[in-house]
């Protein structure tokens, strides 16, 4: 296996500090490490020669007091070969924290990308990153109290104790101006808040505070729901990508089971994953007509995803959206003879609906002028801080774990990865129409090749204290889930991570420079989903360096009301 | 409101902390298929304009000052609140996790029906579902339109009032939770009851010939040639092992079981 | 010329039916078609009206202390009103004096100067935002207007508005002069792409953020009935000069003309509506730069005009 | 049986979305006309009270908690409480059933003012403890339910007739008298796990 050679130089050079090695699956590697060398060998693995898409995933943060009587943290990296030559693998390194200090030396003072992460561990679980960029308190609600930290295991899954409102505010740079968008503004589906200094309409420097979604859902997941009810809130993590994340979080399970499951289920996981994806990208097709007042394109996005994209889903499944269709072992519908031939009619029909769309959108001039050379995003901020998905192919990075890692039917079907250089919004806007027309192909291709047999394998007790990864490739980058199980079907440690929490700390390098009038659309051009990002944690990040901010009165808002004329 | 305001509601879209589900079925309603502006509905950028709001989400601690001051926002008249979707409702799926803003604490059945958008505004309409699909919501808002009725009432049944008869099948009640649990490895949770009813019809008829085996036999394969999807085919055929050797096995073990133990 | 103002009861009757009535219609007859247009139903023609009855019927917030934050609203409506009175319905001209372009110009401008001053009478950025695009677009669409009507009145020879139409001649100039009137008109309107400042998608409604109730009602009347204004100086100028010959031969002239007039607009409103839904927004530098461009060439038309074409 | 019978499949292969349009404008007609939801819809949950035994499967699969179980221990009575205002439409309920009481109707028109509209009780009796005269966990029915499941043989080879008739306690109780007859215990009898709520269901 080449894998290993490219290793052996990585194990050599830091003998030190590895103290085990684990293969959770053949494609992911777990090394036991001492925090000492942690930011050095995620910096070592990153930027890997070899491998030159490689990227910094996430960082896990697990109480283990109980398992090992330590804290643990764990950076995962992807290490993908753009060539395609050798076999792409997951690292994880898992380095024990001391239980009454938990420390750590920070990643992310090498790693932008480990930014977010770093700040999530020490808010939900009290790490100290040494050496952090940035060392303020941010926790989950702005009435958090000090020093409680949900994701201990000492903390009760529902208990949400009352604190003082904080307030740390930043002042806006000199001579500029603030224009605050959201967190309840039209181009924002949901909640989040963007600060924007700007100079006239120049955008000079950008703040970004979210975490109004942020729900807990890994906490209630470890607490009060079993291994296979999780499938449900991990499908409401988002409402767009819900199937994604269901997916990922099964192939977690399933690989610490060690079964493989039916073809017959791999294959209508993944045509549901591919009409997720369809559904998902002319949504956000048509919001970006929306945004640049274009109603007609918006309107158009919008019926050829409700009538043949919709309603399959609701044929197929029996809801719109979280289709409930996962199980661990298997999926839990059947496609029928009916349903099959449902899916090839209906793809005809979206075919040639998506190309019109794609004649539209590029026929428009004002959409084109609006959408080129702006929010530029260049290929090595795209792979400093891990950009995934659509937004990082239109900046040149050639990754997508549906080819790189071969999960589910990814790997009988033939397809193609659209890669542009331009790294702008209209490179953004071309990846997703390419990527529908691609999807249609593998969902007709899948339905062809589906074999028969059974689509559901039974499994029974999880085997206690086992991890594992579990990945796909959603609509806006790679889904990643970690699985720790516990006892009596119970998970111990659920780690999620959205595309959304990589693309969104790269969002303010895109936006500077740019004009007011266009961040909603630069914003809204990396198709962010706070909910799926702040399903734990707060996320307050700026260029490079990051500064905190606590937005409390919202401008357009917080005006008294109520005085009749 | 006067009869112009039927005519003529402004709505404001907040999110309190929700999936995106039902924010996008919102929107969703919005699109050419069901076009609420046929009703004079419109979505507005700023609450100011808004005489109705629309919240999704199970509030979150974070949200909630943020609704509250969209709601302070918005003309005192009409102000009406409708909450899409189960988290909306009734805290949905995250009912009690710890972002999640509540109140009061509850407790016993309070902990179990309440939740959402009523803990920090007056609700006036709910629509349930995850997320509802937009004819759901556009039914809420003709109610609200006063163009139709609300359909649900509250129902209770007491199992005096409600005659109960253990459904009989043609096979054994234990054979038959066997094969409908099996049934889900083949064909899902979805079908498998009606393919189970055909089956059953046969194994009944079968059970009644002489030779039951060969008689089930030929009547699932009379079933193959005539039954045009695959996978009903299959699950038949399945069915059919699965049946008898579940029968064999209850023969050979529990049989044998039964006889040591009353020895 | 003509030294003194004359006064026409009829043409204020008329003209106030019209300016009062007109505008939400035509507005209902636009989000039909492009209703239409986006495979939907739309709404019921006379939604408008509905919209702007239940506005004038709920009170008003009022977020500032600033008093010009409820007298801007009004201010727009009488200037609307006022530059609708200014123009001819058929023989009838409400109000008519030499040099009454001058005043028109300005009052209309008017309309943009009090939505501007509404804006900046709040806090909120996004009004704030709203009223600067506004001033731009005024700052940058006013002088092609005013290039285009000073073209019109140069070659007719008369600084009255009502009297231009009858004594325009026909020339190379005074069609490119019309196709300025045209562009300028519906930039001027904000229509998309060119409604910048009341962006929802950029800047939640832009001017009109903090606006609710009554006083939301009056502003959006206002920003209609300037809309119905610019076109019904675009349908009288294309109408009249046509049809010179009967628009002063009495009563039944007259109304013919009317008709012709009201015709054109309420033609051209789903047109404009039609390429409403077809377009998207520019930004705002966009803008601007495409309205220097054509400031520019307005310039060359007027010498193209000064020379005698 | 009906004398034509069409088949699973093809009921399912006839449906057509009632008032689907096609060319200009495609809007339907609802909520002016009534529409229907396809037959694979999820809609909003509903237990049949004929069929349903309250034995508390759906309740313990119900993973957002909309499915509750209300114990009156003074009263012997058990509710199954189904709560759609929570209801995340996930269709566990209806797997879980062991009756098929618990099906995901079509119903989609769910919009109410009042909330409790919404919710659904299905009440059951408790049996009595034949020896000590306490309320048992076991609902009538479930107990009925449970002599059908069970192979005749295998009932009265473990004297099960009585067993079910008995509250947790005296069950226990007995089952240590058993086994404490037989020399088979180990331990504190009361620290044995709690029985599974089916009885001996195999």
């Amino acid at each position: 296996m080449v894998t290993k050679e490219c290793l052996a130089e990585f194990e050599d050079k830091f003998k030190g500090e590895i103290r085990e090695k684990k293969f959770l699956t053949p494609t992911q590697i777990l090394y036991l490490v001492d925090k000492k060398d942690l930011p050095d060998m995620a910096y070592y693995l990153q930027y890997h020669p070899e491998f030159d898409e490689s990227y910094y995933v996430m960082g896990i943060g697990s109480d283990e007091r109980q398992l090992a009587g330590k804290f643990a943290y764990a950076p995962v990296i992807n290490m993908l070969d753009g060539s395609g030559k050798r076999e792409n693998f997951y690292v994880i390194l898992k380095a024990r924290l001391d239980k009454d200090n938990p420390e750590f030396p920070s990643v992310a003072q090498k790693l932008p990308a480990a930014l977010w992460a770093e700040r999530e561990v020490r808010d939900l679980l009290g790490f100290k990153p040494l050496d952090h960029p940035d060392l303020r308190r941010l926790i989950t609600p702005e009435d958090w109290p000090e020093g409680v930290y949900p994701l201990r295991k000492d903390h009760a899954y529902n208990a949400s104790p009352a604190g003082e409102l904080q307030d740390g505010y930043k002042k806006a740079p000199e001579d500029t101006s603030t224009v605050p968008i959201g967190p309840y503004h039209m181009a924002l589906d949901e909640p989040a808040h963007f600060r924007l200094f700007v100079k006239g309409e120049e955008i000079v420097d950008v703040d970004y505070r979210g975490f109004y979604s942020h729900r807990g859902i890994e906490k209630i997941g470890e607490g009060r729901l079993t291994y296979n009810q999780i499938f449900y809130i991990a499908e409401r993590i988002c409402g767009i990508c819900g199937f994604q994340h269901s997916s990922a979080y099964a192939m977690a399970v399933e690989n610490i089971a060690g079964v493989e499951i039916p073809a017959r289920a791999q294959y209508i996981r993944t045509i549901l994953l591919e009409i997720e994806r369809i559904h998902s990208h002319l949504l956000w097709a048509g919001v970006a007509c929306h945004l640049v007042g274009f109603d007609t394109g918006f309107m158009y996005a919008w019926r050829i995803r409700e009538e043949p994209v919709m309603w399959l889903a609701e044929r197929l499944t029996g809801n719109r959206k979280t289709y409930g269709m996962n199980i661990v072992g298997g999926v839990r519908r059947d496609f029928l003879d009916y349903r099959k031939t449902e899916i090839l009619d209906k793809m005809k029909q979206l075919k040639k609906d998506v190309e019109k769309l794609y004649n539209i959108a590029v026929s428009s001039d004002i959409l084109i002028k609006r959408a080129k050379d702006v929010g530029v995003l260049p290929y090595k901020v795209a792979k400093d801080y891990g950009v995934v998905g659509p937004t990082a192919r239109a900046s040149g990075r050639n990754i997508d774990v549906r080819r790189d890692h071969k999960v589910f039917a990814y790997k009988d079907v033939d397809f193609d990865v659209p890669v542009y250089k331009d790294g702008d919004v209209l490179a953004r806007l071309l990846v997703r129409l390419d990527e529908v027309l691609q999807s249609i192909s593998i969902i007709e291709q899948a339905v062809d090749q589906m074999p028969e047999g059974d689509i559901f394998t039974p499994i029974g007790k999880l085997p206690p204290y086992q991890e594992a990864l579990g990945y796909t490739e959603a609509h806006r980058g790679e889904v990643i889930h970690y699985v720790l199980t516990g006892t009596n079907n119970k998970v111990y440690r659920w780690k999620v991570r959205a595309p959304t929490y990589n693309n969104l700390a790269a969002v303010p390098e895109m936006l500077k420079g740019y004009r007011v009038a266009d961040a909603p659309l630069i914003i809204a051009s990396i198709d962010p989903c706070y909910a799926c990002t702040e399903r734990v944690q707060i996320v307050d990040v700026k260029t490079g360096k990051v500064k905190a901010l606590n937005e409390a009165e919202f401008n357009d808002l917080s005006i008294k009301a109520s005085e009749e004329l | 409101m006067g009869k112009a305001a039927l005519k003529s509601v402004w709505v404001f879209h907040v999110d309190s902390g929700s999936c995106n589900g039902c924010d996008i079925e919102v929107l969703d309603m919005l699109t050419p298929y069901y076009d609420p502006e046929r009703f004079g509905i419109k979505l507005v950028g700023t609450p100011r304009h808004a005489d109705a709001l629309l919240v999704t989400g199970p509030m979150t601690r974070q949200c909630r000052r943020g609704v509250q001051k969209v709601y302070e926002a918005m003309p005192p008249k009409p102000r009406i609140v409708v909450a899409v979707g189960s988290c909306a409702s009734s805290g949905g799926i995250f009912y009690d996790g710890y972002p999640i803003y509540r109140s009061k604490d509850r407790f016993g059945r309070d902990r179990l029906r309440s939740g959402g958008v009523e803990e920090v505004l007056p609700v006036d309409m709910y629509i349930p579902g995850c997320p509802p699909s937009p004819e759901a919501i556009l039914f809420g808002v003709a109610q609200l339109l006063g163009l139709k009725e609300k359909k649900m009432k509250g129902e209770y049944y007491t199992d005096k009032e409600t005659e109960f008869k253990l459904p009989q099948y043609p096979i054994e009640e234990r054979i038959r939770l066997s094969l409908r649990e099996s049934l889900k490895k083949v064909i899902g949770y979805f079908d498998r009851d009606r393919v189970l009813e055909d089956f059953m019809e046969i194994a009944g008829e079968a059970n009644r010939a002489e030779n039951p085996k060969e008689k089930l036999h030929a009547l699932v394969t009379g079933y193959f040639l005539q039954e045009k999807d695959s996978r009903l085919k299959f699950s038949m055929k399945f069915l059919e092992n699965e049946y008898w050797r579940l029968k064999d096995d209850y023969e050979n073990k529990y049989v044998a079981l039964v006889e040591t133990h009353v020895q | 010329m003509m030294k003194t103002m004359s006064i026409s009861v009829l043409g204020i009757i008329v003209g106030v039916v019209l300016v009062a009535i007109l505008p939400p219609f035509l507005d209902g007859i636009a989000r039909k078609v492009k209703a239409r247009i986006q495979y939907r139903v739309g709404p019921p023609i006379l939604q408008t009206y509905y919209d702007l009855q239940k506005l004038f019927g709920l009170p008003s917030l009022r977020p500032t202390e600033n008093k010009w934050f409820r007298v801007a609203p009004y201010l727009a409506l009488a200037s609307a009103f006022s530059a609708a009175f200014l123009l001819p319905y058929g023989k009838w001209v409400p109000v008519k004096f030499s040099g009454d372009i001058v005043v028109f110009f300005y009052v209309l401008a008017m309309v943009s100067v009090a939505i501007i001053i509404g804006a900046f009478s709040t806090q909120n950025a996004h009004s704030n935002i709203g009223g600067h695009r506004e001033m731009m677009m005024v700052l940058s669409v006013e002088p092609i207007l005013g290039v285009a009507l000073g073209i019109f009145a140069f070659k007719a020879g008369t600084l009255s508005l009502s009297a231009i139409p009858l004594k325009v001649p026909a020339s190379f100039s005074t069609v490119l002069a019309y196709l300025l009137l045209i562009y300028a008109a519906y930039a001027e309107s904000g229509f998309v792409p060119f409604d910048i400042a009341e962006a929802e998608t950029e800047i939640a409604g832009g001017v009109l953020v903090e606006y609710s109730g009554r006083l939301l009602g009056v502003l959006e009347y206002a920003i209609l009935a300037k809309r119905l204004v610019l076109l019904w100086l675009l349908s009288t100028f294309l109408t009249i000069p046509i049809l010179r010959g009967i628009a002063l031969t009495g009563v039944v002239g007259g109304i013919v003309v009317l008709a012709v007039q009201l015709i054109l607009v309420l033609v051209a409103y789903p047109l404009i509506a039609a390429l409403e839904a077809t377009n998207a927004r520019y930004r705002i530098d966009q803008a601007v730069a495409l309205n220097t461009r054509i400031f520019l060439l307005s310039l060359v038309v007027l010498a193209v005009a000064a020379v005698g074409w | 049986m009906e004398d034509v019978k069409i088949s699973y499949t093809e009921s399912l292969i006839s449906w057509k979305r009632p008032d689907l349009r096609v060319g200009v404008p495609v809007t339907v007609k609802y909520p002016l006309v009534p529409t229907e939801k396809p037959p694979e819809y999820r809609g909003k949950p509903h237990i049949d009270p004929n069929v349903c035994i309250g034995c508390g499967a759906c309740v313990r699969a119900c993973p957002a908690d909309a499915l509750t179980a209300e114990w009156d221990l003074e009263n012997g009575l058990k509710s199954i409480v189904s709560n759609p205002a929570r209801c995340i439409r996930c269709g566990r309920c209806e797997e879980a059933c062991p009756t098929g009481a618990m099906k995901l109707t079509l119903e989609f028109e769910l919009a109410t003012p009042n909330k409790e509209d919404l919710v659904e009780v299905v009440e059951h009796h408790l049996t009595k403890c034949k020896k000590c005269g306490d309320y048992t966990e076991f609902t009538e029915r479930q107990v009925e339910k449970a002599f059908q499941i069970l192979p005749k043989e295998i009932v009265d080879a473990n004297a099960l007739g009585e067993k079910m008739q008995l509250c947790r306690e005296c069950r226990m109780e007995e089952s240590v008298k058993i086994l404490a007859a037989q020399g088979r215990i180990i331990g504190d009898p009361l620290l044995l796990p709690p029985q599974h709520a089916k009885g001996g269901e195999k």
